[in-house]
C-alpha cells in the first residue's frame, strides 16, 4: 500500500514544485530585453571602457583574463585538483 | 617585505596554499618528502598566523575589503576581512595543523608510498586553500568555483585510501556533491538574472530595492541555496552521503572533512543569506524557519542513527549531522545570541570532532580496533588517549567549563529570546542524546576489563595534537573570550547592528 | 587580569604538576614552600600594584589574595613537619597546592563564571583534604561537604543563568540592581547568597563545617577555617556590590540586609553555644568558625542594610575576615602541635602542657587574646567596628535591631567563656597523668605561629594602618562612598574598651561558673539530658534516614532499569530505522544512491511549495 | 502593459526550457542505475544552468561582445554569463573526469558499472565473507 502511495505522493509534489517554478520563471525579467537588471551598470562599464582599460578587443576575454582573473587563477586550480584526484584514484604512485 | 606581506596577507593567505600545493609534487619529484612535509605545515602555520594577525586588525580597527587585481568592486573581485572570516582562518590554520601533525608519520605507510602521500597532501593543502578563499571570498560566482575546488578535493582525499568502500564511498559524495553545486550554480544564476551583480553587497543593495517583484524567483533561488548547501554540510535529510565518506576514509581526511569543510559549505549558506541576500529578506521569507526546522531535524535525527552504529567513526560521523544541525538551529533563531552561539559551536565542534577522529584513527592504529563493542578496557591501556576522548565527549555534550557549554548557552539564550520553546526542547534533547551516544563508550573504556591487548605505547608524536586539541576544549570552556568576541562581532555584522 | 594576577593562580597549579615528579620528602616539602613563596610574592607584587593605581583597580581582590596567600605562605613552614606523622603526604601537599591556585583564582576572577569555574575546582580540591584520613567519619564528613559544596555551586550557577538570562552582564563588580528592576534579579541574588553562604557556613547550612574541620589534617583545617570558608565571605562581599549599595533600602527588596543580620546573629548564636558544649579542641574551634562567620556576615548585612552609610559594617566584615584568618590559622596549628606531641584532641584529657610547651601556649594565648577581642589585639579593631555598625543599623532601623546589639554582646561573653575553657583545660590545669608527651615544639612548627602572633599584636597595637591603607580603599569600588567618619575611627575610645573588658570578664566568670557547677558537662538524669534525648533524636533520624536510603536505593535501580530499558529501547528504533532505507548501519549503502537523489529532490520540491502555503 | 502569466511564461521560453532540461538531468540520475548515465545525467543538468545562464545574458538584436571598431554604435551581448559560463564549463570537465576516473576503478573492483549489480556483489561477498 505505502510502496505504491509513495510515488503518486512523489508525482503530486513535482507536479506542484513545477508550478511554483512557472511562477517564478513568469516572474524574471523578460527574455532578451535590453532593459533587464542583469544588464545593468556593470555590463555597460565592460562594454564600454573595456577596450581602453585592457586593450583587448573580445570582452569576454578582457573579463575573464583581467577582470575576473583571480576566478581564472581558482578555475585552472579546479583542473589541477581533478587531475591530482585522477591520480590519487587511478595510479599506484610506485615510481620504478 | 614585511611590510608588503602584511599589506598582502589576506590574499597570500589563499596564494600560498594554492602554490604550496602546486609545489608539493614538484618536491615530490625529487624525492625531497622531507620538504613536502615541511611545505605543508609551514604553509599551515601561515594559514593560522595570518588568521590570528588578520583577526587583530579586525578587532583594532574593523572589517576590511581588499581589492584584487586593481579594478574596483563592481566591476573586478575583492574579498572580505571580517570576524566571520577570520574566525574561519583562525580555525583552518589551527585544525589543519595539528591533523597534519598527527597525519605526517604515518601517511605514507597508510598510503602505500611517499608519492601518494604526496598527492594526498597536495589534495590536502588544495582544499585548505578552497576553505580559505571561500572564507574570505565576497563574490558569489568566486565562491562557487571555490566550493568546486573543495568538492573534488575533498572527495579525493576520501577516495585516497584506494580501497572498493573508500572508493563506492567516494563515487556517491562525488555525484551527491555535483549535484550541490548544480544547485548553487542555479541559484547564483537566478540571483544575477534579478540584479545583474555577483560582488554580495551590490546584489544586497540591487535586491533591497526590487526583491518585492521576484518574490518567487527569490524564493526558487533561494531553495536552491538551500539544497546545494543543504547537500554539501549534510544537513540532515540531505546528509545521506556523508555517513559512508567519513567513516571509510582515512582518519586526516574524515578528520577535515567532518571538521571544516562541512562548515565551509555552512559559511556560504551564511554569506549568500545573510551578505548577500540579508537578514530581512531571509527573516520575511520565513527562510529562518526553514534554516530552523532542518537544524532541530538534523539534531534529533543525526544523534538518533549515531546511537545505533557499531562502528566508532561511522557513529562519530553522524554526530557530526547532529552537530551540524546546532549550527543551522542558530542561524535560523536569527538574533544575536543564536548566531554567535552557532559561530561560536562551529569553532568547537572542530575542535571537538577533529579530536574525536583522530582519537578513532589513533585506537584503529594501535590496536586494530574499529568497532565500539572491541574497545573493552581500552581505557586502562591508553589512559591518555582516552582521558582526551572523555574530555572531548563532555565538551560535546556541552557540559560547563567546556568549548560545547559556551555555543550551546549561547543557543539556548538565542531560543529563549525568539520565545521559541521547541528549540530548547531540541537543544536539551540533543545533549542528553550526545550522552547517550558518547558515554557508553566511555563505559565501555573503563569499566569493563576482559582483554589484554599487548604493551601499547602512547609515546608517538601522533598523542600531541590529541591532548593539544582536549586541552584547547578545556581551555577554551573556561576562557571563551577571543573566540567569543570574533563570533559575536560576526553575529552583529550580519544582523547589520 | 595582569600578569601576576595570572602567574598567582598558574604557579600553584605547575607546582602541583611537578610534586608528582618530585623524588624524596624533603624535594616535595621545599618545591611546595618554593611555590607557595613564589605565589605571596606575587600577591604581594600585586598588592603594591593594586595600589599604585588605585581608583582603576580591584582593592578587594588584591587585599584577599594578598591575605590568601600569606596564610598558605605560613602554614608551607608547618605542612612538611605536620606531615611526616601522616600518610599518603604527597597527594596533600598537591591538593595544598591546587586549592590555593584555585583559592587565587576565585579572588582575582573578574568574571562570575571564572569565579564560579574557580569555585568548583576549590570545592573538589579541598575535598581531598577532608578526606585525607579516609577513615569512616573522615569519608562521610568529606561526602557532607562535597555534596554542599557542589550544591553551592549549583546555587550560584542558577543565581548566573537568571542574571544572564536578563541580559546583564556578568563582569563583577557591577551594579545590576541599577541596571534591571526584575524580580528575576531579587531571586538571582538570592541563590548567590544562598550558594555563598553555604560556603561560608551561614545557618542554617553550617552542618558541613564541624564535620570537615575536625577532620582534616591540622594545617587543612586551618585553611579550612582561616582562607576557603573566606572565599564564601568573598563571594557575599561581591553579591553585596551587584545590590545598590550607594542607595540601598529605596532600590532593592528592603529587607534583604534584615534578613543577613539576623542569619548573621543566629550563626554567631548557634555556633558559640553549640561550641561551648565541645571537648575536642579542633571541634570547639570549628563550631567558633562558624560563630566567627557571623560576626562577618552581620557586617555585611548592615552594610547592605544601611547602603552608603555602612561603611563601618562592611570594613568591619573585611577586617574581621582578615583577623579571622590569622587567629584561627594560628589556634588550629597550635592545636596541631598539640596533637602532633600527644595524640590526643580531647580537653579534658590534656592539662599542663605550658610546661612542656611554653613557646606554643604563649602564642596560643595571643590569639585566644585576638578572638576573645581583649584590647590591643586584633580582634578588638574589627569587633568594634562591627559592634559601631550594629549600633548605628540600630540607630536607623529600630525595631528588632538594638536586640540583635545586645546580642551581638552576649556572643562575645560565650566566645570568651569558651576559650578561657579551652585555655584552662589545655595549659594551665594540673597535668593529665595519663598523658604521654613524646616531642618537643620545633622551630619550623613554631615559626608560623609566631609570625601570626605578631601579625595579631601588630594590627592590634596600630590597627589605623591596615585600615587605612587597604580596607578603606576597597570600599569605594564597593559601593559605599562615605568613609570620612571611618577615616576618623578612634578605637581607644573608654567606653568600648570598657565595655570590651566587661564582656570578657563576663565571659570570665561564666567559664568559672560553668566549671564549678558543670555546665560543660552537665550530667543530670539520663531522660533529661540532651544526650540523651539528642541520641535518641539521631537514633529515630538514622532510622529514617536508613529508611530513607532504602527507598532511594529502590527507586535508584528501578530508575536505571528503567534507563537500560529506555536505552535498548532507543537503539532497537534507531537501528530500524537506520537499515530501512535511510543508510544501512555498519556499511556502506551504496545502492541507495537512487533512493537519496530522491531524497533530494522530494526535500526541493518541499521547499519550493512551502511557499505557496 | 500587464501581460498575463502565460504570455510572460512564454516570452521567458529560454528559462522554461532550461529548468525542464535540468528536470530531465534529475530524471537521468534518477532513473539509471549505470553509473555512466547517472553522470550523464549530472552533466546535463549541469548543461541546462548554463544554458540559463548564456540565455541571462543575451539581448535580443545584440552582437556577440568583440569590439567591431568599424560599428562603435553596435549593441554588445552581456558578455559576463558568457565568461563565467567558460569558467563553468571547465569545472564540468573537470568533475567529469574525475568521476570517471572513479568508475574506471570501481569496473576494476566489481567487473560492472551497474550500482544495483555492485550491491549485489558486495552483499555475496559479505554473506559468503560471513559463512566460511
Amino acid at each position: 500500500m505505502a510502496k505504491r502511495l509513495v510515488p503518486i505522493l512523489a508525482m503530486i509534489l513535482v507536479i506542484m514544485a513545477l508550478y511554483v517554478f512557472m511562477l517564478a520563471v513568469a516572474e524574471l525579467p523578460p527574455y532578451g530585453n535590453v532593459d533587464n537588471p542583469a544588464h545593468n551598470y556593470v555590463y555597460e562599464h565592460y562594454v564600454n571602457n573595456a577596450l581602453e582599460e585592457t586593450g583587448v578587443l573580445n570582452i569576454v576575454t578582457a573579463i575573464i583574463l583581467d577582470y575576473r582573473s583571480y576566478d581564472t587563477l581558482i578555475e585552472a586550480t579546479v583542473l589541477f585538483t581533478s587531475i591530482m584526484a585522477v591520480l590519487i584514484t587511478l595510479k599506484k604512485g610506485e615510481q620504478h | 617585505m614585511v611590510a608588503l606581506v602584511k599589506e598582502n596577507a589576506p590574499i597570500l593567505i589563499v596564494i600560498a596554499s594554492l602554490f604550496s600545493a602546486y609545489l608539493l609534487p614538484v618536491f615530490m619529484q625529487y624525492r625531497r618528502y622531507g620538504i613536502v612535509g615541511f611545505l605543508a605545515l609551514a604553509t599551515q602555520f601561515f594559514v593560522l598566523f595570518g588568521g590570528i594577525f588578520l583577526a587583530t586588525q579586525v578587532l583594532a580597527k574593523g572589517s576590511f575589503r581588499y581589492i584584487l587585481a586593481g579594478w574596483e568592486a563592481p566591476w573586478g573581485l575583492e574579498i572580505t576581512i571580517d570576524p566571520l572570516s577570520t574566525l574561519f582562518l583562525i580555525m583552518i590554520g589551527l585544525i589543519n595543523l595539528l591533523i597534519l601533525v598527527y597525519a605526517l608519520p604515518s601517511l605514507a605507510d597508510e598510503l602505500g608510498n611517499k608519492v601518494r602521500a604526496t598527492w594526498f597532501l597536495t589534495l590536502f593543502m588544495l582544499l585548505t586553500a578552497a576553505l580559505c578563499g571561500m572564507a574570505l571570498c565576497h563574490d558569489l560566482f568566486n565562491l562557487y568555483v571555490f566550493i568546486e575546488v573543495a568538492t573534488i578535493s575533498g572527495c579525493a582525499i576520501v577516495g585516497a585510501k584506494g580501497d572498493a568502500r573508500s572508493t563506492e564511498a567516494t563515487f556517491k559524495y562525488l555525484i551527491l556533491a555535483t549535484l550541490g553545486s548544480c544547485f548553487v550554480l542555479g541559484g547564483i544564476g537566478f540571483l544575477y538574472n534579478l540584479t545583474g551583480n555577483l560582488n554580495m553587497l551590490f546584489v544586497n543593495h540591487e535586491l533591497a530595492q526590487t526583491w518585492s517583484n521576484y518574490q518567487y524567483a527569490l524564493w526558487v533561488s533561494l531553495s536552491f541555496f538551500i539544497v546545494g548547501f543543504g547537500i554539501k554540510s549534510a544537513v540532515f535529510p540531505l546528509h545521506v552521503w556523508l555517513p559512508d565518506a567519513h567513516s571509510s576514509a582515512i582518519t586526516p581526511a574524515s578528520a577535515v572533512l567532518s571538521a571544516i569543510s562541512v562548515k565551509g559549505y555552512v559559511l556560504g549558506l551564511v554569506k549568500v543569506f545573510y551578505i548577500a541576500v540579508g537578514p530581512l529578506i531571509v527573516a520575511s521569507l520565513n527562510i529562518s524557519d526553514i534554516l530552523l526546522l532542518l537544524g532541530m531535524g538534523s539534531i534529533i535525527a543525526g544523534s538518533i542513527f549515531a546511537i545505533a552504529q557499531t562502528e566508532l567513526k561511522r557513529r562519530f560521523a553522524f554526530s557530526t549531522i547532529a552537530q551540524i544541525g546546532y549550527i543551522f538551529l542558530g542561524l535560523g533563531l536569527n538574533n544575536q545570541a543564536g548566531l554567535t552561539g552557532a559561530f561560536f559551536h562551529i569553532f568547537s565542534h572542530a575542535l571537538i570532532k577533529t579530536a574525536l577522529f583522530l582519537i578513532a584513527g589513533f585506537i584503529l592504529i594501535k590496536t586494530g580496533k574499529s568497532q565500539i563493542k572491541d574497545l573493552t578496557g581500552i581505557g586502562k591501556q591508553m589512559p591518555l588517549t582516552m582521558g582526551a576522548f572523555t574530555v572531548v565527549s563532555l565538551g560535546m555534550t556541552g557540559i560547563p567549563l567546556f568549548s560545547g557549554f559556551i555555543g550551546k548557552w549561547n543557543l539556548l539564550l538565542g531560543s529563549l529570546e525568539a520565545g521559541n520553546w521547541l528549540a530548547i526542547l531540541v537543544l536539551l534533547a540533543g545533549s542528553i542524546l550526545a550522552a547517550i551516544y558518547l558515554f557508553p563508550i566511555i563505559k565501555q573504556a573503563y569499566f569493563t576489563t576482559n582483554q589484554d591487548y599487548a604493551e601499547l605505547k602512547e609515546n608517538t608524536i601522533m598523542i600531541v595534537p590529541i591532548l593539544i586539541l582536549a586541552g584547547t576544549v578545556l581551555l577554551l570552556g573556561i576562557f571563551p573570550r577571543p573566540v567569543l568576541t570574533l563570533a559575536s562581532q560576526a553575529a552583529s555584522m550580519l544582523l547589520g547592528q | 587580569m595582569t600578569f601576576s594576577s595570572i602567574a598567582c593562580v598558574g604557579i600553584p597549579f605547575i607546582g602541583a604538576g611537578l610534586l608528582r615528579r618530585t623524588k624524596s620528602r624533603n624535594a616535595t616539602a621545599l618545591l611546595t614552600w618554593l611555590t607557595t613563596t613564589i605565589v605571596f610574592g606575587l600577591s604581594v607584587y600585586f598588592f603594591v600594584q593594586t595600589r599604585a593605581s588605585y581608583p582603576l583597580s580591584d582593592m578587594t581582590a588584591a587585599i584577599f589574595s594578598l591575605i590568601s596567600a600569606f596564610t598558605w605562605w605560613l602554614v608551607s613552614f608547618y605542612l612538611p613537619e605536620y606531615m611526616k606523622a601522616e600518610e599518603r603526604s604527597r597527594s596533600f601537599f598537591i591538593f595544598f597546592l591546587l586549592t590555593l591556585g584555585a583559592v587565587q583564582g576565585i579572588f582575582l576572577a573578574n568574571n562570575w563564571i571564572v569565579l564560579l569555574a574557580f569555585f568548583e575546582i576549590m570545592t573538589v580540591t579541598s575535598f581531598f583534604w577532608v578526606i585525607h584520613n579516609q577513615n569512616q567519619e573522615a569519608i562521610t564528613a568529606g561526602y557532607f561537604y562535597l555534596f554542599l559544596g557542589i550544591a553551592a555551586g549549583l546555587f550560584i550557577a542558577i543565581g548566573l543563568v537568571f542574571i544572564n538570562s536578563l541580559g546583564l552582564p556578568l563582569e563583577i563588580g557591577v551594579n545590576l540592581v541599577s541596571l534591571s528592576n526584575s524580580t528575576l534579579l531579587s531571586w538571582a541574588i538570592a541563590c548567590l547568597l544562598i550558594g555563598f553562604g553555604i560556603k561560608a557556613g551561614m545557618v542554617p547550612l553550617h552542618i558541613w563545617l564541624p564535620k570537615a574541620h575536625t577532620v582534616a589534617p591540622t594545617p587543612g583545617s586551618a585553611l579550612l577555617s582561616g582562607i576557603i570558608i573566606k572565599c564564601g565571605v568573598y563571594g557575599m562581599i561581591r553579591t553585596a556590590q551587584t545590590i545598590n549599595l550607594t542607595n540601598p533600602m529605596a532600590s532593592f527588596p528592603t529587607n534583604t540586609g534584615l534578613i543577613v543580620i539576623i542569619l548573621g546573629i543566629l550563626t554567631m548564636l548557634l555556633g558559640v553555644s553549640l561550641a561551648l558544649l565541645q571537648s575536642n579542641a579542633k571541634r570547639l574551634l570549628a563550631y567558633h568558625s562558624v560563630s566567627q562567620v557571623g560576626y562577618i556576615i552581620i557586617g555585611i548585612g548592615t552594610a547592605i542594610y544601611l547602603g552608603n552609610e555602612g561603611s563601618y559594617g562592611l570594613a568591619g566584615a573585611i577586617y574581621h575576615t582578615i583577623n579571622h584568618a590569622f587567629f584561627k590559622a594560628a589556634l588550629f596549628l597550635g592545636t596541631g602541635i598539640i596533637y602532633l606531641r600527644t595524640g590526643q584532641q580531647n580537653l579534658y584529657k590534656m592539662g599542663g602542657l605550658w610546661r612542656k610547651f611554653p613557646i606554643t601556649a604563649l602564642l596560643m594565648l595571643i590569639a585566644v587574646f585576638g578572638i576573645t577581642g581583649t584590647p590591643g589585639f586584633n580582634g578588638y579593631v574589627s569587633k568594634s567596628l562591627l559592634h559601631h555598625g550594629i549600633i548605628e543599623a540600630a540607630a536607623v532601623g529600630g525595631g528588632l535591631l538594638p536586640w540583635i546589639e545586645r546580642l551581638f554582646n552576649l556572643v562575645g561573653v560565650g566566645t570568651t567563656a569558651s576559650f578561657a575553657k579551652l585555655y584552662y583545660l589545655a595549659f594551665l590545669r594540673k597535668a593529665d597523668p595519663e598523658l604521654e608527651i613524646n616531642g618537643k615544639e620545633n622551630g619550623l612548627l613554631i615559626f608560623p605561629l609566631l609570625i601570626f602572633a605578631l601579625v595579631i599584636t601588630f594590627i592590634g597595637i596600630k590597627p589605623e594602618l591596615f585600615l587605612n591603607k587597604a580596607i578603606i580603599l576597597a570600599l569605594p569600588e564597593l559601593g559605599v562612598s562615605s568613609i570620612n567618619n571611618l577615616l576618623a575611627t578612634n578605637f581607644w575610645v573608654g567606653r568600648e574598651i570598657f565595655n570590651m573588658i566587661i564582656t570578657l570578664l563576663a565571659g570570665i566568670s561564666f567559664c568559672a561558673i560553668g566549671f564549678r557547677f558543670h555546665l560543660f558537662h552537665y550530667q543530670s538524669p539520663a531522660w533529661l539530658s540532651i544526650e540523651y534525648l539528642g541520641r535518641n533524636f539521631i537514633k529515630g533520624l538514622s532510622y529514617l534516614g536508613s529508611l530513607i536510603e532504602r527507598k532511594y536505593e529502590q527507586a535508584m535501580a528501578n530508575l536505571s532499569a528503567q534507563a537500560k530499558t529506555c536505552y535498548t529501547w532507543i537503539l532497537n528504533f534507531s537501528s530500524r530505522l537506520d537499515t530501512s532505507g535511510w543508510g544501512a548501519s555498519g556499511q556502506i549503502s551504496f545502492s541507495n544512491i537512487n533512493f537519496d537523489v530522491y531524497l533530494i529532490l522530494i526535500a526541493f520540491a518541499i521547499l519550493l511549495i512551502y511557499i505557496l502555503l | 502593459m500587464e501581460l498575463t502569466i502565460g504570455a510572460k511564461l512564454l516570452n521567458n521560453y529560454p528559462f522554461l526550457g532550461s529548468l525542464i532540461i535540468f528536470g530531465i538531468g534529475c530524471y537521468t540520475v534518477l532513473s539509471n542505475s549505470n553509473l555512466l548515465k547517472k553522470l550523464l545525467g549530472i552533466n546535463i543538468m549541469e548543461s541546462s544552468i548554463f544554458l540559463f545562464y548564456v540565455a541571462t545574458g543575451n539581448i535580443r538584436g545584440g552582437v556577440p561582445p568583440i569590439v567591431d571598431l568599424a560599428q562603435p554604435e553596435a549593441l554588445y551581448i552581456n558578455p559576463l554569463p558568457t565568461g563565467l559560463m567558460l569558467t563553468g564549463i571547465v569545472v564540468s570537465i573537470s568533475v567529469t573526469g574525475f568521476a570517471l576516473a572513479l568508475i574506471i576503478k570501481l569496473y576494476r573492483f566489481y567487473g560492472t558499472m551497474d550500482a544495483n549489480e555492485i550491491f549485489e556483489i558486495r552483499n555475496e561477498g559479505k554473506n559468503n565473507g560471513s559463512s566460511s
